[in-house]
């Protein structure tokens, strides 16, 4: 196994903006294959923005990110399930969209072989998550970028995501997490409450043109 | 690709997923026409072939806007976007995925409900060929009216205002197809019209469609 | 120095008046507008203490 | 110095307010002559009498709401192409112009075709495109207000734009292919374009159809200056807000 | 009570919230008509009345789909349930608001409207009447079916499904004052008919609405 | 301060069901004013689902709730937020709902007034949460049921959370609260597995007739 490329993933020198206004500025990480690097920072520091434009969702207004195109596998609050299909209709829709076919491991990892057939309406919070998760398995994809991934979780499937992710590095894949809470992995911690922007920034927002 | 399409299927046959409450709503306008505009079955025969497609246009409209707003309540455009699928693609079968539980069931009920409305029986041939040749334009340009107004709550009703218009030139001539059927004239022009807009709609929409979506999440 | 308008007096008055009234609207309703921008702008910079 | 230089909204509203007071002052002159010309200078029509004075709004305002929607297609398409701010923000100040003259033309021609055809509205294919016209305007407004992010708003309504366009030209020809059998030539004796006008009434028209035109230029000026400002308040807001 | 009307007013009002939407749907339908049916003035004379007040009640239909599901979606309705008001009194504010930002445009723009389907002259008060007079039925029994059809995600073509039989009686005697009146006939009949279902649905329907509601959230 | 009656809030034993099948049985529970109960179990244990019954948006299958009438403030997982008013806006109105007007206190509390302005939907997660708490405290409730309220914040918001729970129960006030994590409060714990339904329950459920 072990995932085939084994790229760096870089941001270099990043502004992000959220609503038109800057959000983070001169933001550089980086992220090698087998490695993990926790985002922590005081609610509204901007973790979600920062995730949202690895994952391709959003263009920096300045700055680049390198080794991020078609690597990654994303995972924000919402969980892009299907309430009227069951666990085992979601997870393989997701993996026949990455070209998998294979749904079992992501099953055994996240333990919801006794949910197979449930409708994901009908799920908990966290067993809803578990499955959101369970997704990630799927899609074969090297870097994880994950925002706040085990909420609503119990210890127990806390602990199922840990040995998860560990599988993951240890296959060479890497990982990109923010959270408020104390995962127990071993991983670099980068808090980017330095990196936010103060209001003298103004490098490439999209009402620069107003100030 | 395929997987898209099964899974939207599914979803659309699922309780809750909306099959058949495009075909409802068509069969209740069609059914409410004569108590609004009186039950003389002369003047029904002369707007029947109007009322059906106006008719099946509203009830396609009125779908639209499950096409992609649920997709982006649960994230799942999100997770889409940055999926191994060319976004143009996904959109166009998403959009066929429309027409399969909205247009094709309309095009196969109009007959019967043009026997409620008294339709002239040289029609029956024509409503079902404009219908079928023009409600795949309609998802289509219906799929640009969502992905515009996808990242806006609850969009319906503006998704209905921007989409309208851009319906006219398909109902102008899908309609005189219809009309001109029931009454027995020459049909080529208009039907030939509404096959190049319907190709031309098929063709090139995705792409828009696929720019404005990748603008609305940002 | 009223011309004759004949009986297409009602017509042609209510068209310029129609017309007329839309146009003052629009351009008062512009400058109402403007203003009330400008005024909110100034706040803003006063507020946050820029003037460039 | 180069039109994009005014691209800047600062220069923008620089220039703005070196230009304004001329377009105001012109503007409002030609049509104050064209119109108080046209209603007391002219004759009567041999056949439609009086009401042809009404041709001195009603064709200027219908020029000038098909020029607004092209203004705002160009507009877009520099926003897409060029990313300037002021550029789509002047389509956006532009709208609601062109929604008056659309009004405008729909207005003094339902009250001209009363006396003239007998009714107030026909379905005739201009008449038709207009209120198609007329929708698409709508539309297009209605975008602005509900998308929250001004850039992304941008963007939307200028694909819209350049989408609708394309379909406004389409329902042009289908509407006259529609309405083509039973459109009875509407008796419009000048409506032949041109100099077909009796002098009489076309010198008056083109000072009313100029300063129409300049009349939609200075308000396009001045509301993109408020755009502008409302834009700058808000960013200057947010800025601070972040600050805090 | 007053906070809930003046939140659900601003709400409508604010980018988004559909003021005005319904009115853009009506003036859209009624300008379809004629696309559909073809251009004939007399034709479009004969079914003005109807088509306005169809044209009405589907605006007014696919409004129908705000008034309780975005509440839902965000958990408010969850909270408002368990909030001191009498869910009775809350459901009937929320039909009045909608009323006041769907029902009343519409009375108002129909005149308007008649203009372009050439409605006969003395049909202009009547519609007017019938319509200010049916219109709030027709949000009460719609909020009646909004709260029927709550708990189901995007329920907006089912609930028009079931909210349409409900309309019926409405329809026939709000388009039938306005047809007699546009023909210069006698209307008191069907007016009287009209208030009295509009008055009985005011006073009972939110009680059934607040019942189905309850049950829905469970 | 303080407030009014000071009631206990039991239920005795209760029978739960989600979807028509029993989830909880024979539950019992007190939680006298002044007191704190936390509710642990893992995930898809029920929790929910007994919150929801108190909050009186579930009819129970079985058993009684008392001293809950009208007494109960509800914080689910969704925030009942509107994301076209202001954080201010949002306030009043369930302050006006709850019959009161003054929205300081609870904008104090949980350090809302640098966004009091901002669109709702405008807030990142936390600060999302932070707003749907601050609803607790305009609401005049005694008795405050509360779904995973922390998730989402950070430490220093858990932090206003907790003080803003310790000065509820300081004047006379209860809650009832569902977590996975810590919150460092001194409270009972209540852990609801041995309560979970087997399949030989039947008690009360829906299907029962069927059985
Ligand atoms: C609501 C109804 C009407 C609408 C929307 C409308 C629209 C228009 C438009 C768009 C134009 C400019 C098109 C062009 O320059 O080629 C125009 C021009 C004109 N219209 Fe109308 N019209 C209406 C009713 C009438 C009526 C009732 C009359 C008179 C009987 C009339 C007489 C004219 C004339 C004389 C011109 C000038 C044409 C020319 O000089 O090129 N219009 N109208
Ligand atoms: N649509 C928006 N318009 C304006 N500002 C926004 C918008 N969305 C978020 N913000 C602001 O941008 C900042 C960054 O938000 P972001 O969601 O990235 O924070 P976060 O670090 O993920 O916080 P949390 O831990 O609470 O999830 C916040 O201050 C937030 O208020
Ligand atoms: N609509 C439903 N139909 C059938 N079963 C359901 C439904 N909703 C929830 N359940 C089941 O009921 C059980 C209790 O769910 P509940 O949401 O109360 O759990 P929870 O304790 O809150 O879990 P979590 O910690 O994950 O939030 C779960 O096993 C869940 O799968
Ligand atoms: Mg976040
Ligand atoms: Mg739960």
């Amino acid at each position: 196994m072990g995932y085939p490329s084994a790229m760096m993933l870089r941001t270099d020198n990043l502004t992000l903006a959220r609503g038109g206004v800057p959000v983070l500025t001169g933001l550089s990480l980086a992220l090698a294959p087998g490695q993990a690097l926790i985002l922590r920072g005081p609610n509204g520091a901007g973790k979600t923005t920062l995730l949202r434009s690895i994952a391709g969702l959003q263009p920096p207004l300045a700055g680049r990110i390198e080794g991020a195109q078609d690597r990654i596998a994303y995972a924000a609050h919402a969980d892009g399930l299907k309430a009227m299909l069951s666990v085992t209709e979601n997870l393989t829709f997701w993996a026949r969209v990455f070209g998998h076919t294979d749904i079992t491991p992501a099953l055994d990892a996240f333990d919801l072989h006794g949910l197979a057939d449930r409708l994901a309406g009908t799920l908990s919070a966290g067993q809803k998550r578990r499955l959101g998760l369970a997704r990630l398995l799927v899609t074969g994809r090297p870097v994880w970028v994950l925002d706040e991934p085990t909420v609503s979780l119990d210890t127990g499937a806390v602990a199922l995501f840990a040995e998860a992710l560990r599988a993951h590095l240890r296959q060479g894949g890497s990982a990109l997490i923010a959270t408020h809470i104390d995962l127990r992995i071993e991983a670099q911690v980068l808090d980017i409450t330095p990196f936010r922007a103060t209001s003298a920034t103004r490098a490439g927002a999209s009402d620069e043109a107003f100030l | 690709m395929r997987a898209l399409l099964i899974r939207d299927l599914t979803l659309a046959l699922r309780a809750g997923g909306g099959f058949g409450l495009g075909l409802a709503f068509f069969l209740i306008v069609t059914v409410l026409v004569p108590f609004s505009v009186g039950p003389q079955a002369e003047l029904l025969q002369v707007i029947a072939p109007g009322v059906l497609w106006l008719g099946a246009l509203l009830a396609c409209l009125l779908s639209l806007d499950r096409l992609l707003a649920l997709d982006f309540e649960d994230g799942t455009l999100d997770l889409l976007v940055t999926a191994p699928l060319p976004l143009e693609a996904a959109l166009s079968v998403k959009a066929l995925a429309h027409w399969l539980t909205t247009g094709l069931p309309l095009v196969l009920a109009a007959p019967v409900l043009g026997v409620l409305l008294n339709l002239a029986p040289p029609g029956y041939l024509w409503l079902v060929a404009s219908l079928a040749l023009g409600t795949p334009a309609l998802s289509v340009i219906g799929c640009f009216g969502a992905a515009l107004t996808v990242a806006i709550k609850r969009g319906g009703l503006l998704l209905s205002l921007l989409v309208l218009p851009l319906y006219v030139p398909t109902l102008i001539f899908g309609a005189e197809v219809a009309r001109r059927g029931a009454g027995g004239q020459e049909v080529t022009t208009p039907l030939l019209m509404l096959a190049g807009i319907t190709c031309a709609v098929i063709a090139l929409m995705p792409f828009a469609s696929a720019a404005v979506l990748r603008m609305g999440l940002r | 120095m009223m011309p004759e308008l004949g009986k297409y007096a009602t017509e042609v008055l209510s068209a310029y008046a129609v017309s007329l009234l839309l146009l003052a609207v629009l351009v008062l309703w512009t400058l109402r507008r403007g203003r009330a921008a400008r005024a909110t702008l100034e706040a803003a910079e006063r507020e946050t203490g820029r003037h460039d | 110095m180069s039109i994009w230089s005014y691209a800047n909204p600062v220069k923008f509203l620089t220039l703005s307010a070196r230009v304004q007071p001329v377009l105001w002052v012109l503007s409002l002159a030609f049509v104050a002559t064209g119109l108080i010309w046209g209603f007391f200078g002219t004759p009567e029509d041999y056949r439609q009498g009086a009401t042809v004075k009404i041709i001195y709004l009603h064709v200027p305002a219908a020029l000038m709401a098909i020029n607004a929607w092209f203004m705002m297609l160009v507009a877009s398409l520099i926003w897409l192409i060029r990313r300037h701010h002021v550029s789509a923000l002047a389509a956006k100040a532009a709208a609601p112009v062109g929604v008056v003259m659309t009004v405008i033309a729909l207005l003094t021609g339902a009250i001209w075709g009363q006396p003239m055809w007998g009714t107030w509205w026909a379905w005739d294919p201009r008449l038709t495109s207009f209120l198609i016209l007329f929708l698409f305007y709508l539309g297009y407004i209605a975008l602005w207000e509900a998308v929250e992010d001004p850039d992304t708003a941008a963007d939307l309504t200028s694909v819209l734009c350049l989408v609708g366009s394309v379909f406004a030209v389409l329902s042009r020809y289908a509407v006259q292919f529609w309405n083509q059998g039973l459109h009875q030539g509407t008796s419009v004796p000048v409506a032949t374009g041109g100099r077909s006008v009796d002098d009489v009434f076309f010198y008056p028209l083109v000072l009313c159809m100029i300063g129409f035109g300049l009349l939609f230029i200075a308000l396009v000026f001045y509301r993109t200056g408020t755009e502008i400002r409302l834009r700058r308040a808000a960013a200057l807001r947010a800025r601070a807000g972040r600050a805090a």
